[in-house]
């Protein structure tokens, strides 16, 4: 076991630790009395400093994303906390919404204050009923608290917080995705330019950030950011949740700094595979992330440079576990069947193409895959995420990143567990 | 002359008239099926049985069409030229003997029309006048390719008559006279007694040298479809146009029967005696006369359908190049013998 | 590169010329004993190769509505232009959009290029072995929808002229 | 100006502009669907990628905006920008879309009445791959009506949502909406509200492929049997751009013509389905003489000698009533009788609609209302009492609209007259009353200028042939004219009439067919004649 | 069109001030249409076409456009579902940890398959992408209640207990 101090869920295994008489107790809403005290430069300027990355998934400077919002416009600014959660693999921010609502409310309106926008959204997803419920009793818990609404705390600084659930998109977690879907139409990603952060809900300028992210906030500032540097690897510093699922003995969130082995999360914190069996494939940042080798997995550490190294990503850091039983191709087509679901139809390939994986792994599942089908998969992963060359990042071919959230791991799957999807097709070339 | 002697050549005339123009018919029909034979066909068979009867439909047809007479000819010639050709075709069978001597009813009759003893120059005679004829069709039709072929005719005629003149010479020298009946008689005896034996040079040279008379490929140039449309013919239609046809049928059939005369024994049959068998041995000599025939139009039907055209400057160096001085040579040799031998 | 011809020396014999002329009789000779090609015509019908291009016709599915689905692929590849469509919706429904109302071939423009045949997708019209279509008018040869059907109806089975074939001798002369 | 760079040609192009814009402005092809010039930018097709020197991965060019580089990160020290077009990755690119494009859309070519300006068929030709590597099956839909006069083949959508954002932006009402998202999406409308409204027709021209069909062409003909004639739509005052499409005698669709000056990118479904009017009326084609109550065919010759007599007779006491639905050079004949007054119908007024994109359709549903104003002598305003008071009982009219109904005060004037000339392509109203009917030509079959509500003068072309007898009615014109015999007038074309009404009208001076083209001049700003 | 089978001819809601509540939230109508649809399903059990028109006019948009909206989304039913909507998560945790099994069980125990509804109306199941809790897979969503760390005998009791 770590002997890392959880920050962000220090106090989860408190009863009634998402009251806000309970969140006061432990020094909640301390920070947003300092920030409330600063001019919303310095406070982008901290964060700045802190070199928080954003806990999303594509690990965006924070402080640098608010800087992009233009200070001098006539037009109203938004936040938008991006609560809609539905990355497979990944549940670190349910479990902060039920236990730390506060925390998350208070970095809120910190950020809020950064940007200076009066309205902030919590875009919930709409399976998340009743912690939506939760969210409506701690908003109008702080509204009562004068930490929201009018004069917050004293200040002239006026800020109100609209819950907003979602309806079941995984496309909406994309930031313009989401923008259109708050403004009451289908969750289909904006191109861009223009950016959100000049034209995103309403054509306002607009910040969208994760729930971990903001919930970030408040200790940064009350701690400072040499403090939060000082966690973990310098260019992607912070304590971490980690949210470990699959053939493990005990699944579950774990907060750990940034860098720590993969092997200690699986296991020692995790408990370690399941029944006993082997370590066989390892999803590090979700179902988008390249899945990794046991291999890779046991040497790797989770922090956003040392995971892109080996050609995949820390993501929402959802690390699904795998174990030798597994199907590999079977997972594949999971996986792939997800996207298919999920994908929202505007671009071509991702529209096209995720269901043309889908129907050429159920043909390999299901016996009539022929050789010419890994090559042909490998084909099709490029044309829908582009996966040109890993050096020089991302090559997308989709208006989101969408396309290449099914090309990563599809396309591990066949390049990293070629075997088992040649095992399908033999088999069956045989008996044919 | 008593009236049953008029009475017997008229006869004879009609017979002989007949029989060239059933022939002619014939060898239409013959033509056109061995034409046909010999390009893996089958020729006209649909008129009458085995399509005989085609030569009757092609002359109905004949007759039927529409006499067409351009406006530019010179009519009366026009006219003429058919018939100019046609006549001393059937005027030079006239001589020929047929058959050996016929006696019916206590006479003597000689199957031949007119018995003259100038007959070989009365051949050389009538087959110039042939000429004419297309010299005339060509000329009258006041028209390019007529006149064309009717130059080439004369041309050709002039050509070839002197080689075939020369080549009979050579035949008198044997025979010792002009009287066709007279060669024959040489003839008679075995086969080698045949001229064509005795002669082969001479053959050769006659043989050629009737192609050419008879405007029969390989030496048809006064017609040659492919350069002068239809040559002498090209503005005649209909009956005239039949005569013309008649002619080159009537032409050939004559040129047989010299040929034959001249050189395979005529009527004769090698080896047998038909005076003694009498009338027996005279129908025999005409059978003998008409198979010879027969193969001989024969020929100039196998030859037509094998032989491209010639060239009018091979046709000319052939005639005076190559056939006149080998039938000169031909006459001294032949005469160089006689006199040593005799 | 160049090609070096020699000349042919013509010999004795070839200067003489007999004996090609005579080998030249002799080839004439042969053929005329020859088995004879002639095809007795009216009686005895040709039998065309695969591939023959005749006459026109317009297939049908098995259940008997017409395949043309008045695409005018055919018409705008004909050379010609001798193909005359005019499209409608079908009178039956099943998916297929197309129809032709009526359907045109003015077989004195035709030239039999098979064209045509090649640009249908649905392999609606087909070029037939039937090659004696003759007619004493020009209307007579403008050949419309129910002909085109018809064609068809006496071409599907078998070679238009295999029936023929029993009852002629081909060569007979 | 920022200095774009192509492919191989440079050029300098506004600053904002998108490279997409700026390379169809310089006639470079870049390949797309989902953009269209008049509706809102989504980049969802992706289809547009091209090759942007310094950025990494491949961009759509209908996203991508030219502006000024700073000087240090010019390239080759002088492009702002430099785009290809043409490379092996680019032309891979669209490849692979084209394949995913073409995955689940039938191979239809042959029934599709898009075929044959098709830009999937088009550019499937151009870039694609020659075979499909799908092997499953085809997604299969079945084909739905979204209003009375559209059809949806969802099977062929390629889901550019170009008709959605069509009905959003330009006409407003939002009748169009995707359903379901990703691979099961497809194009509805709700069923009590079916895509219906006036500019419907457009959304079956924006489509890139044979999706959305107008049921009025559907299965009629293939594209390339038709001949395209540019021309202008003579249903409203708007005068919009359009081409006929018509094969021999027969006009099978209108579609609408780029002219920003005029319509913009489109035109309304009165304008699009307005010719079948025109099929339906009986045609004059011979000149006719109301004998007693009958009317009796008569011969060129007598017709044209009859008016010229009539007209002679009358003097001075003449109203020639002038159509706006008649041409510039038709009404400018007119005027060349030179004595008499000069009258016109009262104006056919419906409702005006203008919708939020700007696009409108006038109340004045006649072609050529300026244009008649503008060239013919001043018209009377208040023609019945001119005529009580001069005693008037000759008339020379020009017909118009098939749907001209004559009001009770024109039916008595019409009484009134002795002897009452009409040119007129059809039987109407108007054309009952006449004593002598000259036959002219239908709408589609005249040939002149016709000056639009904001003053542009545009070439009408004819795109029908003359029917039976029926003669352009300015020659008619111009017989009756000279057969008066107090001028000789003799224009063998509109040509030479325009120019000489340019001589006559200053606004009019120096517009020509040639000069016209296909877009029209403005006569605005020159001064107008009295 | 639609794929909607509704035969009410309209809506309204039964609590006007939500709606008013709901619209004070946004800085523009438009934006309130999720919440309008999730209120009204709520309600409805389902978004019916007569919903679609009364959020349209609340929203001041075209009811097309709130179908677009409403189809989008995988929690808009667009026809009646049963009572209790059992949704199992299939994504690769929960399938990893025996999702399958719970689907092929509440198919043997009800004969529905996924997507179909019991014939008297109680339970509809449905297969449903990741719910974002696998850490206690396998999930199953019944109506607004996440049902975590299933198996077999734990479902069964549930169901019992919704009889």
């Amino acid at each position: 076991m770590s002997d890392f101090q959880p920050i962000l869920t220090e106090h989860i295994h408190q009863k009634e630790c998402h009251t806000l008489s309970f969140y006061i107790s432990v020094g909640g809403y301390s920070a947003l009395e300092k920030v409330l005290a600063m001019s919303a430069d310095d406070v982008i300027e901290l964060v700045k400093a802190s070199n928080l990355r954003g806990r999303g998934g594509a690990g965006f400077p924070a402080g640098v994303k608010w800087s992009f919002i233009p200070q001098d416009g006539e037009k109203p600014k938004y936040l938008i906390n991006n609560a809609d959660e539905s990355e497979p693999g990944t549940f670190k921010d349910r479990l902060l919404i039920n236990k730390t609502p506060h925390q998350i409310l208070e970095g809120m309106i910190i950020a809020s204050y950064a940007i200076g926008c009066n309205t902030a959204f919590i875009y919930i997803r709409g399976e998340f009923f009743k912690e939506y419920q939760l969210l409506e009793k701690v908003v109008a818990e702080a509204y009562e608290g004068n930490f929201l609404g009018k004069g917050i705390l004293g200040s002239d600084y006026d800020l109100d917080v609209v819950i907003h659930r979602g309806a079941g998109a995984y496309i909406c977690g994309e930031e313009t995705g989401l923008i259109e879907s708050l403004e009451g139409k289908r969750g289909w990603p904006r191109i861009k330019p223009p950016f959100p952060a000049i034209e995103g809900y309403l054509k306002c300028p607009t910040v969208v950030n994760n729930v971990e992210t903001l919930s970030n906030l408040p200790h940064i500032i009350n701690r400072g950011p040499e403090w939060f540097k000082s966690i973990g690897p310098e260019k992607g510093p912070g304590p971490k949740l980690f949210c470990v699922s699959g053939n493990v003995n005990s699944p579950g969130v774990f907060e750990e700094p940034m860098g720590i082995p993969l092997k200690d999360l699986i296991f020692d914190l995790a408990g370690g595979i399941k029944d006993g069996n082997e370590l066989k494939a390892v999803f590090p940042g979700g179902s988008s992330s390249a899945i990794l080798t046991a291999e890779e997995a046991l040497s790797v550490n989770m922090d956003f440079d040392s995971l892109a190294e080996i050609k995949t990503m820390l993501g929402s850091a959802g690390v699904i576990v795998m174990d030798e039983k597994v199907d590999m191709v079977q997972a594949c087509l999971n996986i792939a069947r997800f996207y298919a679901h999920e994908s929202c139809g505007q671009c071509t390939p991702c529209r096209e193409g995720t269901a043309w994986l889908v129907k050429i792994l159920t043909r390999i599942t299901s016996g009539d895959g022929n050789s010419n089908d890994i090559d042909m998969i490998l084909e099709i992963t490029d044309n829908i995420g582009g996966l040109i060359d890993f050096s020089k990042g991302s090559f997308g071919k989709t208006i989101c990143p969408f396309g290449e959230a099914v090309a990563w791991p599809v396309r591990s799957f066949v390049e990293k567990f070629e075997n088992n999807f040649r095992q399908y097709i033999s088999q069956e070339e045989s008996v044919t | 002359m008593d009236i049953v002697t008029l009475i017997i050549i008229c006869v004879k005339a009609l017979v002989v008239f007949a029989a060239i123009m059933l022939t002619v018919m014939a060898m239409t029909l013959a033509e056109r099926r061995i034409s046909a034979f010999m390009q893996n066909r089958l020729g006209p068979n649909r008129v009458g049985p085995k399509g005989l009867l085609q030569p009757l439909a092609d002359g109905i047809k004949f007759l039927m069409k529409e006499d067409v007479i351009p406006s530019g000819v010179d009519k009366p010639i026009f006219l003429l030229a058919p018939v100019m050709l046609i006549v001393p075709a059937l005027m030079t069978f006239a001589i020929i003997p047929f058959g050996s001597e016929l006696h019916l009813f206590g006479r003597a009759i000689q199957l031949q029309v007119a018995d003259i003893n100038i007959g070989v120059l009365y051949i050389l005679a009538l087959t110039s006048v042939g000429v004419y004829g297309i010299v005339l069709a060509g000329w009258s039709s006041n028209s390019k390719y007529p006149l064309l072929g009717g130059l080439r005719s004369s041309a050709q005629l002039i050509s070839y008559e002197l080689a075939m003149g020369l080549a009979i010479v050579s035949i008198i020298l044997l025979a010792g006279s002009l009287r066709l009946n007279d060669i024959i008689i040489q003839q008679q005896g075995h086969f080698l007694s045949w001229n064509v034996f005795k002669q082969p040079l001479a053959f050769l040279i006659f043989v050629v040298a009737v192609y050419a008379e008879t405007n029969r490929l390989p030496f048809d140039l006064t017609e040659a479809e492919q350069e002068l449309v239809g040559g002498y013919h090209t503005e005649y239609s209909s009956i005239k146009f039949a005569m013309f046809y008649m002619a080159e049928y009537a032409n050939m059939i004559t040129a047989s029967a010299l040929t034959v005369t001249l050189f395979l024994g005529g009527w004769d049959i090698p080896l047998m005696n038909e005076a003694a068998l009498g009338n027996l041995g005279v129908l025999l000599s005409v059978v003998s006369f008409v198979i010879k025939t027969a193969l001989f139009l024969f020929i100039f039907i196998w030859v037509r359908w094998t032989f491209p055209r010639f060239r009018y400057d091979q046709l000319m160096r052939l005639g005076w190049k190559v056939m006149l001085p080998l039938a000169l040579v031909n006459i001294f040799l032949t005469a160089g013998y006689l006199t040593l031998t005799v | 590169m160049a090609t070096i011809v020699t000349s042919y020396e013509p010999t004795f014999w070839d200067k003489l010329y007999f004996p090609a002329l005579l080998r030249g009789l002799m080839v004439t000779l042969r053929h005329f004993f020859q088995k004879k090609v002639t095809i007795q015509y009216p009686d005895a019908k040709y039998i065309p190769p695969e591939g023959y291009r005749g006459l026109h016709r317009l297939n049908k599915y098995p259940d008997g509505r017409i395949r043309c689905v008045a695409c005018e692929m055919c018409a705008a590849a004909c050379p010609s232009g001798c193909i005359h469509i005019v499209p409608g919706a079908p009178p039956w429904e099943d998916g297929k959009e197309r129809y032709p109302v009526s359907f045109d071939i003015d077989l004195l423009r035709c030239i039999f290029c098979g064209f045509c045949e090649m640009a249908c997708p649905e392999q609606a019209i087909e070029l037939t072995e039937i090659y004696d279509f003759s007619n004493s008018s020009r209307e007579g040869l403008w050949i419309n929808k129910d002909g085109l059907l018809e064609v068809y109806e006496m071409t599907k089975d078998e070679n238009y002229y295999m029936k023929k074939s029993h009852e002629a001798d081909l060569t007979s002369g | 100006m920022p200095l774009l760079k192509i492919d191989n040609a440079e050029l300098e192009v506004e600053s904002g502009i998108t490279v997409l814009q700026a390379a169809t402005a310089n006639r470079i092809e870049i390949p797309h669907y989902c953009y269209h010039p008049a509706l809102e930018t989504v980049g969802s097709c992706r289809m547009c990628i091209v090759q942007i020197e310094g950025m990494p991965k491949l961009q759509v060019s209908c996203n991508t905006f030219v502006g000024e580089a700073p000087p240090d990160k010019k390239i080759d020290e002088k492009y702002d920008m430099v785009v290809h077009t043409q490379t092996e990755l680019v032309k891979q690119g669209r490849k692979n879309v084209l394949e995913f494009l073409l995955l689940n859309h039938p191979l239809d070519c042959p029934v599709c009445d898009q075929a044959g300006e098709c830009f999937l068929q088009d550019y499937a030709f151009k870039f694609g791959n020659a075979h499909s590597r799908f092997e499953e099956e085809k997604r299969v839909r079945p084909s739905e009506y979204l209003g009375s006069q559209i059809v949806i083949n969802q099977n062929r959508c390629i889901m550019c949502t170009r008709c959605v954002r069509f009905t959003r932006q330009i006409s407003g009402t939002g009748e169009l909406f995707v359903q379901k998202r990703g691979y099961d999406f497809k194009i509805s409308a709700l069923e009590d509200q079916p895509l219906d409204n006036l500019l419907a027709g457009n959304v079956t021209d924006i489509c890139p492929v044979g999706a959305l069909l107008s049921t009025d062409y559907i299965h009629k003909n293939r594209i390339w049997n038709l001949h395209e004639q540019p021309s202008v739509c003579q249903d409203c005052s708007v005068g919009c751009n359009i081409n006929v499409f018509y094969q021999k005698d027969r006009i099978f669709r209108v579609s609408p013509r780029e002219n920003h000056d005029a319509n913009g990118y489109f035109i309304c479904d009165i304008g699009r389905y307005g010719f079948h009017r025109f099929e339906e009326i009986e045609r004059m084609t011979s000149p006719m003489r109301r004998d007693e109550e009958e009317l009796t065919e008569i011969q060129w010759d007598e017709a044209i000698k009859v008016v010229a007599k009539n007209l002679s007779d009358a003097k001075e006491k003449i109203v020639f009533v002038a159509s706006p639905f008649h041409t510039n050079e038709t009404n400018f004949m007119l005027g060349r009788f030179q004595k008499g007054f000069f009258g016109a119908l009262p104006l056919i007024e419906e409702e005006g609609i203008t919708y939020p994109s700007g696009f409108s359709i006038n109340s004045d549903r006649s072609p050529n209302h300026r244009g008649m104003n503008d060239v013919c002598p001043s018209i009377l305003e208040d023609m019945a009492s001119e005529i009580d008071q001069q005693n008037i009982k000759v008339m020379y009219i020009l017909d118009d609209g098939v749907d001209r109904e004559l009001d009770q005060e024109w039916k008595e004037i019409l009484m009134k007259m002795d002897f009452v000339v009409v040119q007129s392509y059809a039987l109407t109203e108007v054309a009952e009353s006449a004593h002598i009917i000259l036959p002219g030509l239908a709408p589609f079959e005249r040939e002149g200028t016709v000056t639009n509500d904001q003053g542009r003068v545009q070439w009408l072309r004819p795109s029908l042939p003359l029917k039976g007898k029926a003669r352009p009615d300015w020659r008619i014109i111009m017989e009756v004219v000279n057969t008066m015999g107090k001028q000789e007038l003799s224009y063998s074309d509109v040509g030479e009439i325009l120019a000489e009404m340019g001589k006559c009208f200053p606004a009019y001076e120096g517009v020509s067919l040639f000069r016209l083209g296909d877009y029209g001049l403005s006569i605005n700003g020159k001064v107008k004649s009295s | 069109m639609s794929d909607n089978n509704s035969h009410k001819d309209s809506f309204e809601y039964v609590n006007p001030d939500l709606v008013d509540n709901i619209l004070s939230q946004y800085p523009d109508k438009r934006s309130a249409t999720l919440p309008l649809l999730h209120l009204a399903q709520t309600q409805e059990g389902y978004i019916s076409n007569a919903v679609v028109d009364t959020v349209a006019q609340i929203t001041e948009t075209h009811p097309a456009e709130v179908m677009d909206c409403a189809s989008f989304y995988t929690m808009f039913y667009l026809r009646v579902q049963g009572r209790y909507i059992l949704q199992v998560c299939q994504t690769l945790s929960c399938s990893l940890n025996g999702a399958d099994a719970l689907v092929d069980h509440i198919t043997d125990r009800y004969g529905i398959g996924p997507g179909e509804t019991t014939p008297d109306g109680k339970f509809t199941l449905m297969k449903v992408e990741c719910l974002g809790s696998c850490g206690t897979a396998p999930v199953v969503q019944i109506n607004n209640d996440y049902h975590e760390g299933l198996s077999k005998e734990i479902l069964d009791e549930l169901l019992e207990s919704l009889q």
